[in-house]
């Protein structure tokens, strides 16, 4: 027979004035298993936790019901006092008699009726409660960033900063991601490059960050505090060890007309090449596909010319596994494509800008890297096409975003502040041009943004047209940008020398393939799902995943680097303790009467459930059960509901407990 | 805030229970408690993690043991706490009581609804609604039968004790 | 001559142009099908699609011709071919809110008495030539290649929207026609216009309007340096032809561009003889064009 | 039991196809054990009594060469190779005959990861129909002893099998009984439901043959045997089998492959199959949901869409 | 004296009993099926049709309560069932081989210990046997050792005759004092032919080779050979009219419930089941030996009855076609 000892909280007068409460504690006495029964004015106060305490003691309690108000207000308080009491925690329950009953009911007679079955029902299910132990998971301290752009980096250096090892993996040649990329940057106009590569080099530098460029994560395995994540480093031909970063290879090589990408195939790279000047790792990089020696085994300039004889034809993909405890995922984005689409793709390209083919008509980036200093023109604004000096520039806004048609309706928020920043750059370069912005309406939060805004209008002369474009067309050298203007509700058109289309922000290409990898959720566009929009921004609903940066959703620098710094902070909490503790709300299964049916795993949506195979001592496989990775465990109970054996049971939660509570009926 | 529950007897007060989720309707009846809404007494709620936990055996065993109305509340879609339990929930619960009015369950007596934890307003809607309209109702009458009928062959055919059973 | 069994079988929905302003579009169909041993069976006793006006003012009498054009032509075997892009735009996308949307679908059955024919395909000769014959079949059959001739093809607005009907070709960069022709051996010129409004039904209305956007339309053909224009819509036709002195008169700029319903240059080039080209109903003549390049 | 009224009734089908199924079954069968492909056969053979047939696990050729197919053959073998039946076979891979029905489990069982499909070599049957429970196996099949699942069929032919035994004949249209029994139990009001199922489920004797013959019933412990918590009652009284059919019929829901064994062996005449079919019937309107002849990854009751119905949530 | 009962006064017979406050309990139609269920008319009555389970549930129910129990204040008070109030009880209608079964049972009911709740059912029972007219190809009662017209265990019996109605026969002080109580119901003289009885197409087994067979053969593959096919229900034993496993279970709550006694079967896989989850008779076919064995071995052993009575029930509702007169034919047949 239990031992319950039921507490009847007054709560002052909030319970005891609609609730008889010496009479609910008189009829907890008389249930079966109740050893001690009653009431007093404030059970959460000092002396009110003495009592239950004593009474654990002297009445040799093994079980406690705190009838009184929301577990969600006190189940901590009691459940700590009950565990100061000797006993575990588990056992300890809250009976809401206050927001459930004193407070939403007038009539006493009926209150206190509810309340005695409030108690009631909490006491058949506390007798049933098991001690329940924290559940204990090793944490590997070592941090892995998958991305190396500015989320990337920032969370790198603030978990390895904090003394963690960090292993960052970047897919391209160097790290640094769009960023690297940029020219100035909004609000400040302060020159990307000059904020950037030091961050760059400190990655470099850092004892406790093990940087693998031009890798990819391929393969994710285990849980939080505990991943095992193979790595594939990608044939450089060039020995990251030997190499000296002379780059006479690179002024040597004779293929040398190849459109450079970081440039957005405006400027041209040798086929072995570093990415841009400031590249970190400063090690070239052989493009296999374009080098005459892979193409034909002729040629072997680079290697011939190399003095420490780096270049090595014959790499080969290296697999690296590292064990990490936490991952970041900081893989950023990639801009809306005008081109036609495949059939089949949700997205749609612009035929009516021409499908890409008007080349005066370009996106934000490859703007960015005309005004860069180091960009292919020197930061000379010039047009692709013939290398002229646009007069006229048109930039458009919300090319794909806000756009359902084109089937992605959501808003980039970096375009409107960044294509008042080209209008700035614009004038800034081009004194006598003029610039044109056709846009939907200007979205300006930010610390300075709505002031940058203006004075792109106020001062440099912007004119602003609210509207949107229809058609874009060549039209000798000129292109036709038809478009309306809704302010004044007229149609214009606009003969530009170059079109600047602010295309949308979209998740990485293949983001849902990494994605599947790390067993993360992603939305309908594939940007990666946050444990809860509000109140876990940087978190995964997959334990031990973190997200930093665009591919969690559109952002600029300052939230992307906050957002890395807040990823960063939650792997430095898990890594402050050598064992994560958590609560022990997990499923169980019953190995013997699990038939492996896995319905359990279906449903379950925090991939906890696994595939155990059960061997007998001659190691014959006997069967394949349901196993549930408590550290990886949501607890909601959903593979309980589905099972139809009830062999898997969630702890705190069991049939058993519930049911007793329906029995009191 | 409403203090104006009138505090009329009637002939029959129902039992009710309320299956419920700890993150929304829970706690959306905590506010309810907290903005000091009335409504009537007969509900009894059983907490659960989320309604992905929630086994349609449960209503069963409700209405066996004299529950006359079961409510089952939980997140709204999207809003699980645990990301999609709600939504196993919404197609187990869909099926259930398509087959609950099959065997000849009232859907009436059976009522699910989304409550969030800001909805303090509609827990107390929905329970006043159910609460009447399954007062309305009267008791249910077929598990409690079911429970007391018994093979032929077991019946101690004697009229006295059969009022007995009956007035249990 | 025996009749040769066809090798596919249509109904055929003309519209009201093409027994009239449009008789040549309707001619040179029939012809060309006819040469490419294509069945067209006419829908018998077919009524106005109601394009234009009938769905700006009343939405349930212009599905309700189109539902009736629809179930009159269950009665007639084959997917239902239609020339005119006006007649085309308001079937399929009668047959998609009808599908979409039942109680409009009710109201429809109610006035045309008659449940609504699920299941006809409808079909425009564009599609009937590129994919159902097929453009390889189609350059088999070319007897007379067009190779000198640079056309200049023209969609219109209508060919390709609206655009949640499943569409004919991408909505705002197709190549259905330019493919078509190019079977036939023409060259076919990239140009700007080819998918903006000709003014349509402003043109009585507003024709002031349809000067403008038509000078458009054919500047932007000449300056791409297309010898002629194709259409496959009478409305376009309509407009880009007839009206075409009277742009040049209004605008002082030269055009001469003959312009041809599509079917007229693939009859010419699969051999049609001329007279059933119906050359003669068009305004701008196109025969001095035809002789330079040795078409006739 | 009257004997001697041969009320001659038409046979549904020319037998020989159902002769034409036994030779094709037991060609394969002696094959595939002469060539050691398999280590059992698990099939059909005759019983004592006349038209009667049961499962039988032949692991020789002379065995094989007794196998039959015939309207008798009621059995859904399926249920051999779920983990609760499999101990009666011999390790390593089996074959086993299954009419399209059957498949449907078997193709269940896959999906429910009890067994792969390289571990057995499935022998499809074409079948024009079997014999409902109750009827006389001595007269050849006719519409009135045919199973009322058999009227209303659409997997006569198996698909996806390794081989299919024997060819179609042309089948009569039947009416389509037990979908106008739903029909019926649909229109009545709740309380009529209630009194007509109150009533069959109060003859339930809780011989759990339905639960013995379900391919999904593969369970080690079923929920209804439990006594600790006690979920269902588990003695055979009103109450209790009330709920043990109730949550036998949720449990099946969106896996239950419709081979209505369970109604056929029910020793008192319950329509289990109608809950069955009623589940499936929702599923499918409101999910699209089949249970089909090739496995399938995921349940009606194991997945879910943002969209689902949601009407009857406040 | 031979006396008759035309087929009118067999029901009104019925109507008589039932007048007087007796349960009659007899063949009656529900649905599909004909069942032994207690008759509120004796039109009720359906003779034509062997009932689908036998009738030893009139002593014996699928389910009883036999005692509960309620704890309140400290204290615990356990009630059992009032046998006094079981009711005066007529079985009309039975066939010889659910006639014979309750007998048979007497042996294990009173063995060690008497159960009150079988013996005080057989006591306030009278049970009125027919003779068989009509059997299938399942019905093997003449090769246990009975007939179509076995007055085994009958306190009267009737005999259907030609031109309807039954010849009468009182074999015990029940059957006289039942018959005398309603005399004017059973006329003197009238035809007395009986109508053919029923001829199960079987030979009769040597029960006791079968016997001494199963005593020498605990393990053999027959067993394996038979039962692999079992799906492991519990419709055999369950329509058997000698079946008589139960088990007991707990129902209810800590505070009160009750302890209710219910049929077994040996084809359940927790038959026989320990609580250490032990089970001696672990696979289908140990179990089915163990019908075979309780049957026509230890029965037999230890009663020197057989537990069957040739009905084939099992026979015609075995969900897998087992046919238990094609298994002892087999043993027959080796021993």
């Amino acid at each position: 027979m239990s031992r319950i000892g039921v507490f009847v909280c007054h709560c002052g007068e909030n319970i005891s004035r609609t609730v008889d409460v010496e009479k609910v504690a008189e009829a907890a006495r008389g249930l079966l298993g109740v050893a001690h029964a009653c009431d007093y004015k404030y059970m959460c106060s000092d002396p009110g936790q003495a009592l239950l305490k004593k009474a654990v003691a002297e009445h040799r309690l093994d079980g406690v019901v705190v009838a009184a108000c929301s577990p969600r207000m006190h189940e901590k308080t009691f459940r700590k006092a009950t565990e100061q009491a000797g006993l575990n925690p588990f056992l300890c329950e809250m009976a809401n008699i206050r927001e459930h009953c004193s407070w939403v009911h007038e009539d006493r007679d009926e209150a206190t009726a509810k309340a005695i079955d409030i108690v009631h029902m909490l006491v058949e299910r506390v007798k049933r409660n098991r001690k329940l132990q924290p559940i204990s998971v090793p944490v590997t301290k070592t941090s892995l960033v998958i991305g190396g752009g500015i989320a990337g980096i920032q969370a790198a250096l603030d978990i390895a900063d904090a003394g963690h090892r960090v292993v960052l993996v970047e897919r391209e040649p160097s790290i640094g991601g769009h960023m690297a990329q940029l020219s100035e940057t909004f609000p400040t106009l302060d020159c990307s490059q000059c904020i950037m590569t030091p961050k760059m080099v400190d990655v470099a530098n850092h004892p406790n960050i093990t940087l693998h460029t031009y890798s990819e994560v391929e393969e994710v395995d285990g849980y939080i505090g505990n991943f095992q994540v193979k790595i594939r480093k990608k044939a450089r031909s060039v020995d990251m060890a030997r190499c000296t970063g002379c780059g006479v290879c690179m002024a040597k090589c004779p293929q040398k007309k190849i459109p450079n990408s970081f440039d957005r195939d405006l400027g041209m790279r040798p086929a072995i090449y570093v990415p841009f000047p400031q590249a970190v790792p400063n090690v070239p990089v052989i493009d296999r596909v374009n080098c005459t020696w892979f193409k034909s085994g002729k040629c072997g300039v680079c290697q011939k010319v190399c003095g420490p004889g780096a270049v090595d034809y014959a790499q080969q993909d290296e697999f690296v596994v590292e064990q990490v405890g936490a991952i970041v995922v900081a893989t950023g984005f990639n801009l809306y494509d005008i081109s036609e689409k495949p059939k089949g793709s949700p997205i749609k390209g612009y035929g009516e800008f021409g499908h890409g083919k008007i080349p005066d008509v370009i996106d934000g980036m490859t703007f960015e890297r005309l005004a860069s200093a180091s960009g292919p023109t020197g930061g000379k604004i010039l047009r692709p096409s013939d290398g002229r000096e646009p007069k006229q520039v048109v930039f458009v806004q919300c090319v794909g975003s806000r756009a359902r048609e084109k089937g992605i309706s959501y808003c980039s928020k970096i375009c409107c502040m960044y294509t008042a920043k080209h209008t700035m750059l614009y004038k800034h370069k081009v004194h006598d041009g003029q610039a044109y912005v056709f846009f939907m309406d200007a979205r300006t939060p930010g610390k300075g943004y709505d002031e940058f805004w203006r004075r792109s209008i106020e001062q440099e002369e912007a004119v602003y047209i609210r509207g949107m474009v229809s058609r874009l067309y060549q039209k000798g050298d000129k292109i036709v940008v038809m478009g309306s203007d809704i302010a004044v509700g007229i149609q214009v058109e606009i003969e530009a020398d170059l079109v600047v289309l602010a295309t949308a922000v979209q998740p990485r290409q293949g983001a849902e393939l990494l994605a599947q990898k790390l067993g993360i959720s992603y939305d309908q566009y594939n940007f990666y799902s946050e444990a809860h929009a509000k109140l876990r921004p940087v978190e995964c609903a997959t334990a031990g995943i973190y997200l930093a940066g665009a591919c969690q959703g559109p952002k600029d620098i300052p939230d992307t680097v906050s957002q890395a710094s807040a990823a960063a902070a939650k792997v430095m909490t898990l890594f402050a303790k050598d064992q994560l503790e958590r609560e022990p709300i997990v499923a169980k299964v019953n190995e013997r009467f699990c038939v492996g049916c896995f319905a359990c795993k279906k449903v379950c949506a925090y991939g906890a459930i696994e595939e155990k195979e059960i061997r007998d001592r001659q190691g014959n496989l006997v069967k394949v059960v349901a196993y549930v990775n408590p550290g990886v465990c949501g607890g909601c109970g959903t593979c309980q509901a589905t099972c139809p054996s009830k062999s898997v049971e969630l702890d705190g939660y069991t049939d058993e407990q519930i049911l007793a509570m329906i029995e009191t009926l | 805030m409403t203090a104006t529950a009138t505090t009329t007897k009637h002939d029959f007060e129902p039992k009710l229970v309320a299956f419920v989720c700890t993150w929304c309707t829970y706690a959306g009846a905590d506010l309810a408690g907290t903005s000091r809404m009335q409504y009537p007494s007969n509900v009894r709620v059983v907490k659960f993690p989320c309604t992905g936990r929630i086994d349609p055996v449960f209503i069963l065993r409700a209405f066996q043991k004299g529950a006359d109305g079961v409510l089952v509340s939980g997140c709204h879609p999207g809003d699980c706490h645990y990301m999609a339990g709600n939504f196993h929930a919404r197609r187990r619960f869909a099926a259930f009581r398509q087959l609950l009015d099959f065997v000849g369950v009232d859907l009436k007596r059976l009522q699910f609804s989304w409550v969030s934890a800001a909805e303090g307003g509609k827990w107390v809607e929905v329970v006043t609604e159910l609460t009447e309209r399954v007062r309305e109702m009267g008791p249910m009458r077929e598990f409690i039968d079911l429970d007391a009928s018994e093979h032929w062959s077991a019946e101690l055919a004697d009229a006295e004790l059969k009022a007995a059973y009956h007035s249990l | 001559m025996t009749a040769q069994k066809h090798v596919l079988d249509y109904s055929y929905y003309p519209g009201c142009s093409l027994h009239a302003s449009a008789k040549e579009y309707d001619e040179s169909t029939q012809g060309l099908f006819k040469a490419l041993h294509i069945g067209l069976t006419e829908v018998p006793d077919w009524l106005c699609c109601g394009a234009t006006p009938a769905h700006n003012v009343d939405e349930l009498l212009s599905l309700s011709l189109c539902a009736k054009n629809l179930e009159l032509a269950k009665g007639v075997e084959g997917d239902l071919a239609v020339a005119c892009a006006a007649c085309f735009s308001r079937l399929k996308t009668t047959q998609h809110k009808l599908e979409i949307d039942p109680e409009k679908r009710r109201q429809v059955e109610f006035a045309i008495d008659a449940p609504f024919a699920d299941g006809k395909k409808v079909k425009h000769l564009l599609e009937i030539l590129a994919r159902d014959f097929g453009l390889e079949r189609l350059a088999e059959a070319v007897k007379k290649p067009l190779s000198d001739l640079k056309v200049a093809c023209y969609y219109g607005c209508l060919l390709t929207r609206p655009p949640e009907v499943p569409e004919l070709d991408c909505i705002e960069a197709p190549t259905i026609m330019e493919k078509v022709i190019e079977a036939a051996g023409a060259q076919t010129v990239s140009w700007s216009h080819r998918l903006e409004c000709c003014g349509a039904n402003f043109t009585l209305s507003r024709p002031g309007v349809v000067l403008k956007l038509s000078a458009d339309i054919l500047a932007s053909a000449r300056d791409a340096g297309a010898d002629c224009i194709m259409v496959a819509c009478p409305l376009c036709h309509g407009n880009l032809d007839i009206r075409q002195q009277e742009i040049e008169e209004a605008t002082g700029e030269h055009f001469g561009l003959p312009v041809f319903y599509m079917t007229q240059l693939l009859a010419l080039a699969v051999g049609v003889r001329e007279s059933k080209l119906g050359l003669d109903s068009m305004i701008v003549n196109p025969l001095p064009l035809l002789k330079k390049k040795g078409l006739v | 039991m009257t004997q001697g009224q041969q009320t001659e009734s038409t046979p549904l089908v020319d037998p020989a196809c159902y002769a034409a199924a036994t030779a094709a079954i037991r060609a394969e069968a002696v094959r595939l054990l002469e060539a050691g492909e398999v280590t059992a056969v698990v099939g059909y053979r005759a019983g004592r009594r006349a038209g009667s047939a049961m499962p039988e696990v032949a692991t020789t050729a002379e065995a094989a060469a007794q196998l039959i197919f015939t309207p008798g053959c009621q059995n859904n073998l399926a249920l051999f190779l779920s983990k609760a039946k499999r101990e009666a076979l011999p390790k390593g891979k089996v074959a086993v005959v299954v009419k399209g029905c059957d498949l449907r489990a078997l193709a269940g069982l896959i999906g429910e990861s009890q067994l792969k499909r390289d571990e057995v070599h499935v022998i499809g049957v074409a079948c024009p129909g079997v014999y409902g429970a109750g009827a006389d196996l001595a007269k050849p099949l006719a519409a009135e002893s045919l199973a009322r699942k058999c009227r209303e069929c659409k997997v006569h032919l198996p698909e996806g099998t390794d081989v299919v035994a024997g060819t179609l004949p042309p089948l009569p249209d039947l009416a389509p009984l037990e979908a106008e029994e739903l029909a019926r139990l649909e229109a009545m009001t709740p309380q009529e439901r209630w009194a007509f199922w109150t009533e069959q489920f109060a003859r339930c004797i809780r011989c759990l043959a339905c639960r013995q013959v379900c391919p999904f019933c593969f369970c080690t412990q079923c929920l209804c045997d439990r006594n600790r918590p006690q979920a269902v009652d588990t003695s055979p009284r009103p109450a209790g089998n009330t709920a043990w059919h109730i949550v036998r019929a949720m449990h099946l829901a969106g896996r239950c492959a419709g081979c209505a064994e369970c109604e056929r062996v029910c020793p008192m005449d319950i329509p289990l199959n109608l809950l069955n079919r009623k589940m499936a019937q929702e599923l499918f309107e409101l999910y699209g949901f089949e249970t089909t002849m090739q496995p399938q990854e995921q349940g009606a009751l194991t997945s879910y869409r943002d969209g689902d119905d949601q009407s009857f949530i406040k | 004296m031979a006396k008759t009962l035309s087929l009118d006064n067999l029901h009104r017979l019925v109507d008589a009993l039932l007048q007087e406050g007796v349960r009659v309990v007899g063949p009656k139609r529900t649905g599909t099926l004909t069942v032994y269920a207690p008759l509120t008319r004796g039109e009720e009555l359906e003779l034509n049709e062997l009932p689908r389970r036998s009738a030893k549930e009139t002593f014996f129910p699928p389910c009883e309560t036999i005692l509960s129990f309620e704890k309140r204040d400290g204290r615990t008070t356990v009630s059992d069932p009032d046998l006094d109030r079981l009711p005066e009880t007529v079985l009309i209608g039975v066939r010889p081989c659910d006639a014979a079964a309750p007998g048979i049972l007497d042996a294990v009911f009173s063995w060690d210990y008497d159960d009150p709740f079988f013996l005080e059912r057989r006591k306030r029972t009278t049970i009125i046997g027919i003779a068989c007219t009509s059997s299938d190809d399942a019905c093997f009662c003449t090769a246990v050792g009975l007939t179509p017209d076995a007055r085994q265990g009958s306190d009267l019996f009737l005999v259907p005759v030609e031109g309807g109605g039954f010849a009468v026969e009182a074999l015990d002080a029940k059957g006289s004092a039942l018959k005398e109580r309603h005399a004017a119901l059973f006329t003197a003289g009238g035809n007395t032919v009986p109508l053919p009885l029923a001829e199960p197409k079987v030979e009769p087994l040597d029960l006791e080779k079968i016997r001494a067979w199963l005593d020498g053969n605990f393990e053999h593959p027959l067993w394996k050979e038979i039962a692999d096919r079992c799906a492991g229900c519990g419709a055999c034993a369950f329509l058997c009219p000698a079946c008589h496993c139960f088990d007991i279970v707990d129902e209810g709550g800590e505070g009160s419930g009750c302890r209710r006694k219910h049929w077994d079967a040996c084809g359940f896989g927790k038959f026989t089941m320990h609580a250490s989850a032990h089970n001696p008779r672990d696979v289908q076919p140990q179990r089915y030996r163990n019908r075979i064995m309780h049957k026509f071995k230890y029965y037999r052993d230890k009663f020197g009855q057989t537990l069957c009575t040739g009905c084939g029930r099992c026979i015609r509702w075995c969900p897998v076609g087992i046919d238990i007169k094609a298994v002892l034919d087999e043993i027959n047949k080796k021993s």
